[in-house]
């Protein structure tokens, strides 16, 4: 009981980062991102081509990811994102939907379609017993503490700062805000940019935690959402709130028939959905 | 008589749509000025214009000497031109205090900062950690009136007012504008309230169509001569 | 500009005026639009077999597009999950082919039916949702299809099953009857969203999609529209899903919801242009013919199929018809309704 | 008998009581003007009488029936016709194609009908010049033209008019009040929400102020504009 | 001369593109091989392979098989890389009766995977590799060389072939049950699971010593990292489909070395080609020089492939289509993946099979990773070179 419990918040850890920048496009932007997971695979094969290149060295090169991940989001934003942006969902939608292809036909005519992984040098295999029966896994413990404190640091940024101040006012009337000075395009491609930091440290951990392979990223993408929105908008301990229920609800479902145990997040996700469309901690308004 | 603010044959467009059709205008150091005309006159797409918010010929827009037209709002606001839109527009899903120091983005030094708005408006320091839509319109006017002056601009634009504000909400925001203009602030009203617009400008401007169809001194202006230049009949 | 007449010029309706409601291009449309079905009937008795099976598999993407803009242009329900629908209505013609003996042909409009049936049910939740969670919302719905299937052993779990039903058929019947099927479902699809259109419903789909507060205050009965549209795009769905399924014979869960048929549809409706019936026609014709010539160059050609999508959605957010439509006025398939002055051109 | 009553409505935004126990009726040919401050709850009493909002607590009735629970459309039908405060076109469609829709759904007549009576509508409101175009490329005022307009269009028993005299300018406001007193003198029923108090007293039979969700004052015009209380809360002056 | 025309399908993109990864090599050499054309009832053609990819996906594979019978009208279609593509192919042309050969499929996915029926088989669609019997009989005899405690975990996909291994009538529980193995098998899990603790809770709840399955790459990975997490270590793991490429073992890195699978075909087994008289040996070699890249199994079976359609079209008594699936039938032939023919060798008319031997994954001399093939005792004629080792 104890196990599944914490092999759940585990899980739900590595879904916060799945969908922290997920939430922060969605909250600035009305932004449905359909390449998350895409981006999430992108980063991943970013940090093992340059652990190939510099022939080994994963945390250092994943750390030299981080800022190129700032600058692709921010010219992503900047000069492709900000075109589709507006009260209609589909430009994004399809804009996101054909960067995906992109991406996945990119990645597979550069890497082919065999998976890959990074190396982490042991620290993917080592486990922490406690007791007799339980051992919990270094990484996915690693992975839990960085997506709380990516999330107690975004919440911080969006409600303390003056960059999360302009994030919200350009989420709310970006005509006005422009009034007030700020320069709406540049303010969204901070956005993406931060975003774009998180999905990159997402991508590493997921290629360090298991393989990565060109098709993966819808397979993320879903998850991602899923913990949005049961979050609710705008509010980032909502999203690791929603991937945790995620996580602990897959991981019930898989222990009753691992056929069912997707199958059973999702029919939780929809009937949060049903019951409180707003998400269970809405900040921003709809 | 230098003009702090001046427009010559300022023209707009939304899209192919022609809204302003050479617009002749100036204003003074100090002094408070009444935009008048019916709907779709164009008065709110020249505020847009001077504000950046709808582009414009560069040469067409002068202020403090400086050509400013077509430049991004941004770079207006950092000028000294702000403007209260219409319709209050506040951002939702920031509370009150958050929602002026927006306003104070633009990093100008000046007289107003918090404090002093909060003395102007005592209502609004009781409610600075609410909602910016949690309040009356009446309150949420004067948010939307203090997020512009907390630029400390020289030249304060504001739109309709007293649009959609009970009798009580219109006098309270008029019974501030002394305290405004007592700094030597110029303003720009857009005002549907002839009475109101003649009463507490010094000058008027009439629009028709995207012309100027009358301007002169608030005082020496007749009302037949104001109806006459609204509907041109 | 107009200066605004002053309110209440007159009281009486000048009996001059008169509605117009088709153009010249659009009647010539009609006229080679029956020419050319008429001309499709008879491929079976001179054509290639190879032909039909074009015809049918471009049927199957034509009708799919068209129901996914009926759905998100007219609808302004834009949904990543009409794939539930087209694996549903697919699933269970197969289901009635091999269980019930039921043949194939009529199991396809019967998987249709289905189709629209279940919408009903799945309404209920996809309707608490708008804008970008109806679209993920929506997903995940055609997600739970996916794995629901996939775990009903009976039609093989997720790795599918084979249509046996239509082996004791012989060759050239079939694919006759398919094509057949095939063109009546396609002309039956576009007249049915084009007669909706014009119709009374079409203008209170128009209005829901423009604001859903104003029209419901405006008498229209809001929810039921709606879902009379997700229906009909259901049913339309799952004919497409169940007519692809009878060409290809094997069937799975991956293959049958896989989200490409929404992503696909997306991107003919987009191209063609959006909320415009011409526009699916014309996004199919061109994903048919870059998927015929290009496909075998694999991923440059799905590369080059997503630049495509970003490009038209960034430079022609009207699509390639849309664009047209504004360039040269051109319209096949008008729905508006003109109001002219004793038949001189109207005011714009 | 009235043609609407409302007992004891109520309606709650979180904690915030926006309407308080309302109770009110209307005769049938009558019009009542609604006055308040800004944030009162007005604009609320409208959307609970039209059935876009419901009502947490209270029954609507209408024609002597209780329409509490009949959605906004069933209530369009049953004669009930509104205009929104801010303007909400069906921006894609012309508006000759938004007065057919009201007139086809909200007045239940079928197409044909619908155009004579759009035709109609739109001589009437002086939008006829505007038949064709977009209906969200219009000014404001042709825009607030256009909401009375759609709501005259359902061919409604009771019209619910939402600050539609706000931005006009005075001659157009005295041109509006004239083609209200038409509307009026068919017999129509009116609900005005209105801060123009001018063009307010000039038409309306009785007002109700509300302040904070609640009734503050009930009469006739004269009366009511001086009540002490009115001119304290509403007017900002010292009685 | 007239040209005669034959398909190829297989996944050449997507996740399962490992398995299409040495089509083009094998088709280039191919073309060299059919340069001068084929004889076929005494009439000269020239000979055009064209190879179509499914994509990994199961509709694509039927599309394209669709038009190369229809619009290519090629005289004889070849297919093979697991069901999902090579199934919606043999239905394409059983339906559209044009003769196929397929591999790369355990037959029982194949055959029962399309409803096929023992009594009457198929018409148009023929099939060449080894059934789950083989690979059973494979695993097991691995595990009987090494001391544990016969509780098996079982990891079986939602997929085709997932579902035929873990099938309680043809796949593993009821053999692994005669030979006294028990098994654990959770239940069938979708491909892409990020989440393998149900699992190892069952497997370490059940006290399990050696895991076996058929998952796809991503999973492998997945479930053997966090195995070794939550303290669960089996002392073998013998996995089909996931440990078939070396691409995929050295993804997994330290976790590689000892891993087990299934080899239908390496340079060691002792075949010649029937078409360019290679080894299996010199065939390997020769891809590494031309590709410069490790030999992968897919290799001798997309050659097997065209040695096959070769030898069957210059024994057809024309193009058409009954007499190309006549000469099919009657095919017997000494391939480079081993002796194929049908109606002897097979539980159907529609199956030849093929050897299989058991391999193990070590660290490698030349590459990283090298396969060793470590029990025979199913075809005695590929040797050994050594005995399955316990994973450390
Ligand atoms: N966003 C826009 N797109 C297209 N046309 C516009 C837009 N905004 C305004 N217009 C047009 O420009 C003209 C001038 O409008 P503007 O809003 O400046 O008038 P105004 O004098 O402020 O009127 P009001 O009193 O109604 O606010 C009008 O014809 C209007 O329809
Ligand atoms: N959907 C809502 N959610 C939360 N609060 C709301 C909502 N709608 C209205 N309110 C609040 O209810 C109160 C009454 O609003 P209402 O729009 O009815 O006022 P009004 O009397 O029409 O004002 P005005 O004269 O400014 O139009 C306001 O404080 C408003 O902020
Ligand atoms: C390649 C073979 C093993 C066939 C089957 N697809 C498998 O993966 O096991
Ligand atoms: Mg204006
Ligand atoms: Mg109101």
């Amino acid at each position: 009981m104890i196990e599944i419990l914490l092999q759940g918040i585990l899980l739900g850890g590595l879904y916060t980062l799945f969908a922290l920048g997920q939430s922060l496009m969605f909250g600035v932007m009305r932004l449905t991102n359909t390449a998350q997971g895409d981006f999430i695979i992108l980063g991943a094969f970013a940090v093992v081509a340059g652990t190939t290149l510099a022939g080994g060295a994963p945390f250092a090169v994943a750390l030299a990811v981080l800022p190129l991940a700032f600058g692709f989001g921010y010219a992503l934003q900047r000069y492709v994102l900000n075109g589709t942006l507006g009260k209609d969902p589909l430009p994004s939608l399809v804009v996101t939907f054909g960067l995906s292809i992109v991406i996945q036909n990119l990645l597979l005519e550069l890497f082919s379609a065999d998976p890959r992984s990074i190396e982490t040098g042991g620290l993917n295999t080592q486990g922490l017993a406690f007791g007799d029966s339980l051992s919990l896994g270094v990484l996915p413990l690693v992975i839990l503490a960085i997506a709380v404190a990516a999330t107690a640091g975004l919440q911080w940024l969006f409600a303390r700062t003056a960059l999360g101040r302009s994030f919200r006012a350009v989420s709310d009337d970006r005509e006005i805000a422009e009034l007030m000075g700020l320069d709406a395009k540049k303010v969204y491609a901070f956005a993406t940019a931060i975003a774009f930091v998180l999905i990159a440290v997402a991508g590493a951990l997921q290629g360090m935690r298991t393989t990565v392979s060109p098709s993966d990223g819808p397979l993320l993408l879903l998850f991602a959402f899923e913990a949005v929105i049961i979050g609710g908008m705008g509010s980032f301990w909502g999203t690791l709130a929603g991937a945790m229920i995620l996580g602990l609800t897959q991981q019930i479902g898989f222990r009753l028939d691992p056929g069912w145990g997707i199958w059973v997040g999702h029919i939780v996700f929809l009937i949060v959905l049903v019951l409180r469309p707003q998400g269970l901690f809405p900040k921003t308004r709809g | 008589m230098s003009d702090l603010l001046a427009a010559h044959g300022l023209q707009a467009f939304y899209g192919d749509a022609q809204a302003l059709f050479g617009i002749d205008l100036s204003l003074a150091q100090g002094e408070l000025v009444a935009i008048i005309g019916a709907n779709g006159a164009g008065k709110s797409t020249l505020l847009k214009c001077l504000t950046g918010l709808v582009r414009a010929p560069r040469e067409a827009v002068r202020f403090k000497g400086e050509t400013i037209g077509g430049l991004p709002p941004g770079e207006i606001v950092k000028r000294g031109l702000a403007m209260v839109p219409e319709g209050r527009r506040l951002f939702p899903s920031l509370s009150v205090e958050e929602n002026l120091l927006i306003g104070g983005l633009a990093g100008r030094k000046g007289p107003w900062n918090l404090q002093r708005l909060y003395g102007l408006f005592p209502i609004l320091a009781e409610k600075r950690r609410d909602p910016g839509t949690a309040l009356s319109g009446g309150q949420q006017q004067m948010v939307a009136l203090g997020r512009a002056l907390m630029s400390n601009p020289e030249l304060l634009l504001c739109d309709e007012l007293s649009l959609g504000l009970a009798p009580i909400v219109i006098r309270e925001i008029y019974a501030a504008m002394p305290a405004i203009t007592g700094e030597g602030m110029t303003v720009a009203i857009v005002e549907q309230d002839l009475s109101m617009a003649q009463r507490v400008s010094q000058r008027i401007y009439c629009l028709q169509e995207g012309r100027v169809s009358l301007s002169g001194r608030s005082d020496a202006l007749t009302r037949e001569q104001i109806s006459q230049a609204y509907f041109g009949v | 500009m107009t200066r605004n007449p002053p309110l209440a010029a007159t009281s009486t309706a000048p009996a001059a005026f008169d509605v117009v409601r088709n153009t010249a291009a659009s009647r010539v449309a009609l006229g080679v639009a029956v020419a050319l079905a008429l001309l499709a009937a008879t491929l079976p008795f001179w054509g290639e077999s190879s032909w039909m099976r074009e015809f049918v598999e471009f049927a199957c993407y034509l009708i799919f597009a068209m129901m996914w803009n009926l759905l998100a242009g007219y609808g302004g329900m834009v949904s990543i999950g009409q794939q539930a629908f087209f694996g549903f209505g697919g699933y269970v013609m197969l289901m009635l082919g091999n269980f019930a003996g039921v043949n194939p042909f009529i199991a396809i409009p019967l998987g249709a039916l289905a189709a629209a049936l279940v919408a009903v049910p799945v309404s209920f939740v996809a309707f608490r949702l708008s804008g970008g969670y109806f679209a993920i919302g929506t997903w995940v719905i055609a997600e739970v299809f996916r794995l629901s299937f996939a775990n009903v052993s009976a039609v093989g779990g997720g790795s599918g099953t084979t249509l046996t039903a239509l082996r004791g058929i012989d060759r050239a019947t079939r694919e006759s009857v398919t094509y057949w099927m095939a063109l009546a479902c396609v002309v039956a699809a576009i007249a049915l969203v084009y007669l909706f259109l014009r119709s009374k419903r079409g203008l209170a789909l128009l209005a829901i999609r423009d604001n859903e507060v104003a029209a419901e205050s405006q008498g229209v009965p809001v929810v039921r529209m709606k879902l009379a549209v997700y229906g009909v795009a259901a049913f339309g769905a799952g004919l497409a899903g169940a007519l692809y399924f009878v060409g290809n014979l094997r069937i799975s869960p991956d293959a049958a919801f896989s989200v490409n048929w929404t992503a696909f549809a997306i991107f003919m409706v987009v191209i063609g242009g959006i909320g415009r019936i011409e526009g699916p026609l014309v996004g199919a014709l061109i994903f048919w013919a870059l998927n015929k010539f290009l496909s075998d160059y694999g991923t440059w050609y799905l590369l080059g199929l997503g630049l495509m999508a970003i490009v038209v959605t960034i430079f022609f957010k009207q699509g390639l018809w849309g664009f047209a439509q504004q360039r040269w006025g051109w319209s096949l398939f008008p729905t508006q309704r003109v109001l002219v002055d004793g038949g001189r051109a109207p005011r714009p | 008998m009235s043609l609407l009553a409302l007992h004891g409505v109520r309606k709650s935004y979180g904690a915030l009581k926006v309407t308080d126990d309302i109770t009110l009726a209307v005769a049938e040919g009558e019009t009542l003007g609604i006055l308040g401050p800004n944030g009162a709850g007005k604009t609320t009493l409208f959307n609970l009488i039209s059935g876009d909002v419901r009502a947490d607590g209270g029954r609507v009735e209408y024609e002597g029936r209780d329409v509490t629970g009949l959605k906004p459309h069933q209530r369009c039908h049953a004669g009930i016709g509104r205009s929104y405060q801010v303007p909400q076109p069906f921006g894609n469609m012309s508006v000759f194609e938004n007065l057919v829709t009201a007139a086809c759904f909200g007045g239940g007549q079928s197409e044909r009908e619908a155009w004579r009576t759009a035709q109609e509508v739109l001589a009437e409101t002086g939008l006829m010049a505007h038949a064709n175009t977009p209906a969200g490329g219009l000014t404001l005022l042709n825009r607030k033209r256009l909401e009375l307009a759609r709501a005259l269009a359902t061919r409604p028993k009771l019209l619910l008019l939402d600050e539609i005299a706000g931005g006009l300018t005075e001659p157009e406001a005295r041109l509006l009040v004239e083609e209200l007193q038409r509307i009026k003198a068919r017999g129509v029923t009116m609900i005005w929400i209105e801060h123009v108090v001018h063009a307010l007293l000039s038409l309306a039979d009785r007002l109700f102020v509300i302040n904070f969700g609640q009734k503050l004052a009930e009469g006739a015009p004269r009366a009511v504009m001086n009540d002490p209380e009115v001119r304290r809360v509403y007017m900002g002056m010292e009685a | 001369a007239d040209t005669l025309k034959i398909g190829y399908v297989s996944p050449q993109t997507g996740p399962l593109a490992p398995f299409g990864e040495a089509d083009k090599w094998v088709i280039d050499q191919m073309k060299t091989v059919f340069k001068d054309g084929l004889s076929v009832g005494g009439k000269k053609y020239a000979v055009q392979i064209v190879l179509k990819d499914s994509q990994s996906n199961p509709n694509r594979a039927g599309e394209v098989a669709n038009d190369l019978i229809l619009k290519d009208k090629v005289a004889l279609v070849l297919t093979a890389g697991t069901p999902e593509t090579a199934n919606p192919v043999s239905d394409a042309c059983e339906l559209n009766e044009v003769p196929c050969v397929s591999s790369v499929v355990p037959w029982q996915p194949w055959f029962f995977g399309r409803k096929g029926d023992p009594a009457k088989g198929f018409a148009w669609t023929y099939h060449l590799f080894w059934g789950l019997e083989d690979v059973i009989a494979n695993f097991t005899n691995g595990w009987k060389t090494v001391s544990t405690n016969k509780k098996v975990g079982g990891l079986f996909p939602n997929d085709g072939d997932g579902n035929a291994w873990g099938d309680k009538e043809l796949g593993f529980p009821k053999p692994l049950a005669q030979m006294g193995f028990t098994l654990t098998d959770p239940g069938r899990f979708q491909n892409g699971t990020q989440d393998f603790s149900a699992q190892i809770a069952a497997f370490k709840r059940d006290n399990v010593e050696i895991v076996t399955g058929v998952v796809i790459p991503p999973d492998a990975k997945t479930f053997l990292t966090q195995a070794r997490q939550q303290g669960f270590k089996p002392k073998v793991v013998t996995l089909g489909k996931a440990l078939l490429f070396p691409g995929a073992i050295e993804a997994l890195g330290e976790l590689g070395y000892g891993l087990s699978t299934e080899v239908w075909w390496s340079p060691s087994h002792p075949f010649t080609s029937s078409l360019t008289r290679q080894s299996a040996k010199s065939l390997a070699e020769a891809y590494e020089t031309g590709t410069k890249k490790q030999w992968t199994q897919p290799i001798g079976f997309a050659h097997a492939l065209f040695e096959v359609a070769a030898n069957t079209l210059s024994r057809a008594k024309s193009t058409k289509a009954g007499d190309v699936r006549d000469a099919v039938a009657a095919t017997s032939l000494d391939t480079v993946v081993g002796p194929v023919k049908w109606g002897g060798q097979g539980p159907f008319k529609n199956v030849s099979k093929t050897p299989l031997v058991l391999g193990q994954w070590n660290k490698g001399q030349k590459y990283k990773v090298e396969l060793a093939i470590v029990n025979d005792e199913a075809a005695k004629n590929i040797p050994a070179t050594g005995t399955l080792q316990l994973l450390s």
